[in-house]
């Protein structure tokens, strides 16, 4: 008997781990590593229209429990990643969640509506949060009204179900939930990073090239689970959440905090085999804390406590 | 194959000021194909500093799995790693990368061997390799100024060997290139490693040679997967074709990338 | 000949070194410690109309390299503030920036006016941005409108130069900084803590009473630094950063940002003598940079560099 | 006068589950005035964790200058303090805060002295300190089960001793209440630390005794300077009068705070 299994739309997942987009490229370098089928999905890196090389490097700065990127989006492009990665991929038995980006709302159509068609991608995501590209992005994922047609556009085109990736930048992140599942999404994928910079002490100049980039880590997970917390009460659709996790009670302070799955970003560079290790950890976690499936942790930070003890009954 | 694991620290001294010579043993070891290959090290057990600091094999002893790295206490991480102590362990992701490939020099043949600062490291496996090849080694070896200065009398051991330094209180005053280009005698492949100016120097002035040259770049992964590291080919300067410096390097052959 | 003194609307600072709001209370304690005279000012605790308890305990949690704190603007009141606190503090040659709170417009008006009269307060730190108090607060720190036209009515009855707080949970923070600029504020102080929650993995709950917090420490000084890169450059008038400080290189990355002087918050707590620590380090640390003068570094990270070399000859 | 000092380690173990018995030496240990005091500990270097953590101060040895604590190994700080090893230095602040008057009972009279869990370690000072005046000390300490028992045999070297456990597996089964009210003769004055719900249970039931409860609280500064730590006046429960636990406790006299 599985304790670890969640469905989602789209999405039949043995258990509710999987890497963040970006964090794990498509797979190949970690697949020599361990067996990807441990996995309960895997977020691949944004897939734009067009290959794209992204920013100058240095692209990675470290920074207190936490660390800024600023890769730029680099990708092959649709082309190359419906004729060689998603390929590649399908000789695991994995859903795919695909990160849809792009600069015009068309980009992000025409991407949404090649890659939902390939067989082993069950779900979009809708990134309309990175913050390390110049053009357009920005309003995607801060204007309520302009996310909510993105996602409508995208949905139209979708063969497969959309979630939607929130930028932790605004002001009022449950606005801009509830504006994308108006739009029409099955779901929401949050927190992506925050805006942040670090200089050099000795040149005084930005360490990024692209001097701001986005930060990840432990360091943003409070305000992950803040964001969670709240959004997850004024949504009816699932959330998968990320930020800083890096071990099995982190998941669960997701799971309480309102999540119905994570993904686990910046932990894979400190330790490569942090998925399967959280995924074997998680049984006993539950074990000690007496929950007999995970998805009854879902929520519980702000269920009421009679409610959560009848739902265990 | 890839490995993470805490290897223990065999022996852990400072040989130049601010230059750690680190041995470790473990099983990892029998992983380790060449030299030029780094590890990636995590410093501290908790999440300060968060990322793992990649660092060059120096040398390799397969029969008793140690290994040795060079590194400089520079900034936080490294001024951690120097606290280790024998007996203590050390979390190695490893190895990692493309090194240095010592079967193109023959037997006979002149390799030049140029390293700058921490640069120097990984050029001594390399060394010892060819060596053994049979191959004629010359060492040209910069550093900043006399106390930083490591590792003289083990190159010498394995052949000829120049010493730089910036303020001329060690060897020849000026740059390994200055030593380079008084070199007599014919020079078959020259391996580097140092840092981009230096590189630079050597690929406009030696690129008619067989040159390998060993890049640094900031990571995230050191395994591939985050393309923190890349750099552009040197036949697409502007394009999107790229390569990896943590998977698909770090050595490269000259005018393969864009320094 | 100093190389730290700074001049700032209304403060005269030996150092550019200060106590955060709320994380020194109102200098008693640490009196014991050291000589305030150290310090180049001090910002008192967030000062209110009428005296406030707060909010239940537990009031802070730790997070990774940060902390949440949710105190709720306990304070003694104006009242006592201008009877007690302000005359104690008139022993040191200290001038003092008060921190101004309130839930209505009005309350703000009537403490600024009245707390600007006090003799030791050199300017008044209008604190728009607090994430723990229910009622009103919200608006002041995210509403760029909302925010003018605070500001320009407590200058309206502020006898001393008005520095306003800005909130860094924003979508836009170049927008409120210029708002409030535009509403006649004399200088900013940022970034105040952003919102962040943690949960008991045990209890399922917020480990805070009051659920979220405001999260402070290192984890966050990323994004203070990002935010005071950009607002430095789209604003004229002068910045107080804060957000994570601990020792004198932080003290230089916030000039380097664009700030003219810094606070020192939750470090205070891990080293109580953090402050003047930081100052003794400051002009050593200058000398390793070959940089004379403190102010030198303002801004460093985006003037071009010809320019500061010019301003160094 | 509250210091901050890196403090020596002159003996640290575990004397029972998760329960460990640290003695530091320095000079702030001149510093510190009454049992009940605690001291503010920073367990690592770097910011992982960030805060210091609060620990009572258990003895006092002011001729070696050495104080011993005894703490559970609970969350990530106080693992990583249950690391430190002889000749280590730890961070300490302190001593913090006002702790248990022993002049409130007279030579002759009887003190009882209550703890829960790890908030017995206190008491064993105020006992030394007591019995030296002359009072008659009783003890009953409460744990939940017989291997988190500790420092049984030190309390009977200085007078009566009662152990309780949650479990029954040493001494009577159940609380310290439990043994509390069956305790024959007079009581002149209780002194108690341990958690609040049996902070609350004595000051129900023993309101009319003289009555000093010891209470925790989380901390941020630790000095009274963030009001993380406050708790509302008895006699104001909904008002705006507080005292805080850090500075003007934690040592409180029953009635004056609201538990
Ligand atoms: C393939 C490779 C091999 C290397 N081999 C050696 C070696 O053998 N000996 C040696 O002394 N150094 C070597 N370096 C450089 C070494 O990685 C850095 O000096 C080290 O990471 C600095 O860490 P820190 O904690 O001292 O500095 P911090 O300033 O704390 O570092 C902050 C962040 O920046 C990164 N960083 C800082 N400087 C560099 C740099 N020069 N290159 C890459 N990342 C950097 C760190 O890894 C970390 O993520 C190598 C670098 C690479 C890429
Ligand atoms: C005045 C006072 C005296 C104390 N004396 C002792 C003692 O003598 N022996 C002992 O074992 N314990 C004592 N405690 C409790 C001790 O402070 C906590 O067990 C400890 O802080 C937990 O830290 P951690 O790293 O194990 O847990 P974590 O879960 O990592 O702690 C996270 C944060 O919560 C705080 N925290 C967690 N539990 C408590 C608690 N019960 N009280 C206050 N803060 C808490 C920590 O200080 C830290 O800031 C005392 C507490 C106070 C307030
Ligand atoms: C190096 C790096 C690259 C990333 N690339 C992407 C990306 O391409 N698309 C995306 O939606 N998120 C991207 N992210 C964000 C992560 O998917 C994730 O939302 C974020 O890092 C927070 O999780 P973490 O703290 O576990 O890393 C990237 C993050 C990092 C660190
Ligand atoms: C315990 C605590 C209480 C605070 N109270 C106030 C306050 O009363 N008014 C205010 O403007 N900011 C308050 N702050 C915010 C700080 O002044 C500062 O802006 C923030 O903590 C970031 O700086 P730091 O990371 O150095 O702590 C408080 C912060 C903490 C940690
Ligand atoms: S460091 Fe991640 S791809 Fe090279
Ligand atoms: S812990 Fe700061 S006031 Fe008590």
């Amino acid at each position: 008997m599985s304790r670890l299994n969640i469905e989602l739309p789209g999405l039949s997942l043995k258990n509710p781990i999987m890497p963040a987009s970006g964090c794990f490229g498509f797979g190949r370098e970690f697949s020599q590593l361990y067996d990807l089928n441990l996995l309960g999905s895997i977020m691949i890196k944004a897939t734009t229209k067009e290959p794209r090389f992204g920013n100058p490097t240095p692209r990675v700065a470290e920074t207190s429990a936490g660390m800024l990127n600023a890769i730029g989006l680099q990708n092959p492009g649709l082309h190359k990643v419906m004729s060689e990665e998603l390929p590649w991929l399908e000789q695991f038995n994995l859903p795919v969640i695909a990160n849809v980006a792009g600069s015009k709302e068309e980009d992000y159509i025409e991407v949404a509506r090649e890659i939902s068609q390939a067989p082993n991608v069950h779900a979009l995501e809708l990134n309309i949060s990175c913050p390390n590209v110049k053009e357009g992005g920005i309003a995607f994922g801060t204007i309520p009204e302009v996310a909510k047609n993105l996602t409508k556009r995208v949905k139209e085109v979708s063969q497969v179900p959309v979630y939607v990736k929130l930028s932790p930048n605004v002001s009022n992140i449950v606005e801009m939930a509830k504006a994308v599942e108006d739009g029409g999404a099955d779901g929401l994928t949050m927190i992506n990073t925050l805006l942040g910079m670090r200089i050099d002490l000795k040149t005084g100049k930005p360490v990024l090239a692209n001097k701001s980039g986005g930060l990840s880590g432990p360091a943003i997970k409070p305000v992950a689970i803040r964001m969670i917390h709240e959004v997850s009460r004024a949504v009816s659709i699932p959330i998968i959440g990320m930020g800083g996790i890096q071990d099995a009670s982190d998941v669960i302070e997701y799971f309480y905090a309102g999540a119905s799955a994570v993904a686990v970003g910046t932990a894979n560079f400190t330790d490569p085999f942090v998925c399967p290790k959280i995924i074997e950890e998680l049984p006993l976690l539950l074990d000690q804390l007496g929950i007999g499936h995970i998805s009854e942790c879902r929520g519980r930070s702000w269920k009421a406590n009679e409610l959560f003890a009848h739902n265990r009954a | 194959m890839i490995k993470n694991e805490k290897l223990s620290v065999v022996s852990h001294k400072e040989i130049a000021s601010r230059i750690f010579e680190l041995t470790l043993s473990g099983e990892l070891v029998s992983e380790m194909k060449q030299p030029g290959q780094f590890v990636h090290i995590k410093v501290s057990n908790g999440m300060d500093p968060l990322l793992r600091r990649p660092i060059s094999i120096c040398s390799i002893n397969r029969e008793m799995k140690q290994f040795t790295m060079i590194y400089r206490s520079e900034g936080r991480g490294t001024a951690l790693l120097a606290k280790k102590e024998s007996g203590q362990e050390v979390d190695v992701l490893g190895p990692l990368g493309n090194g240095f490939s010592e079967h193109e020099v023959k037997p006979g043949e002149t390799a030049v061997l140029v390293g700058g600062g921490i640069g120097v490291p990984p050029l001594y496996e390399l060394s010892r390799r060819l060596k053994k090849n049979g191959v004629h080694v010359v060492h040209i070896l910069g550093f900043q100024t006399k106390d930083a200065v490591f590792y003289e009398e083990e190159f010498k051991r394995l052949g000829e060997t120049y010493v730089a330094t910036a303020d001329g209180t060690n060897g020849t005053k000026g740059f390994v290139t200055d030593v380079l280009e008084k070199l007599e005698g014919s020079i078959d492949v020259i391996y580097s490693c140092g840092p981009t100016p230096m590189l630079k120097a050597l690929e406009q002035k030696y690129s008619h040679k067989k040159l390998f040259l060993s890049l640094e770049e900031r990571m995230g992964c050191g395994i591939g997967a985050c393309f923190a590291c890349v750099c552009h080919t040197a036949d697409d300067p502007q394009g999107v074709s790229y390569k990896k410096v943590c998977s698909d390097g770090p050595v490269f052959r000259a005018g393969e990338v864009l320094l």
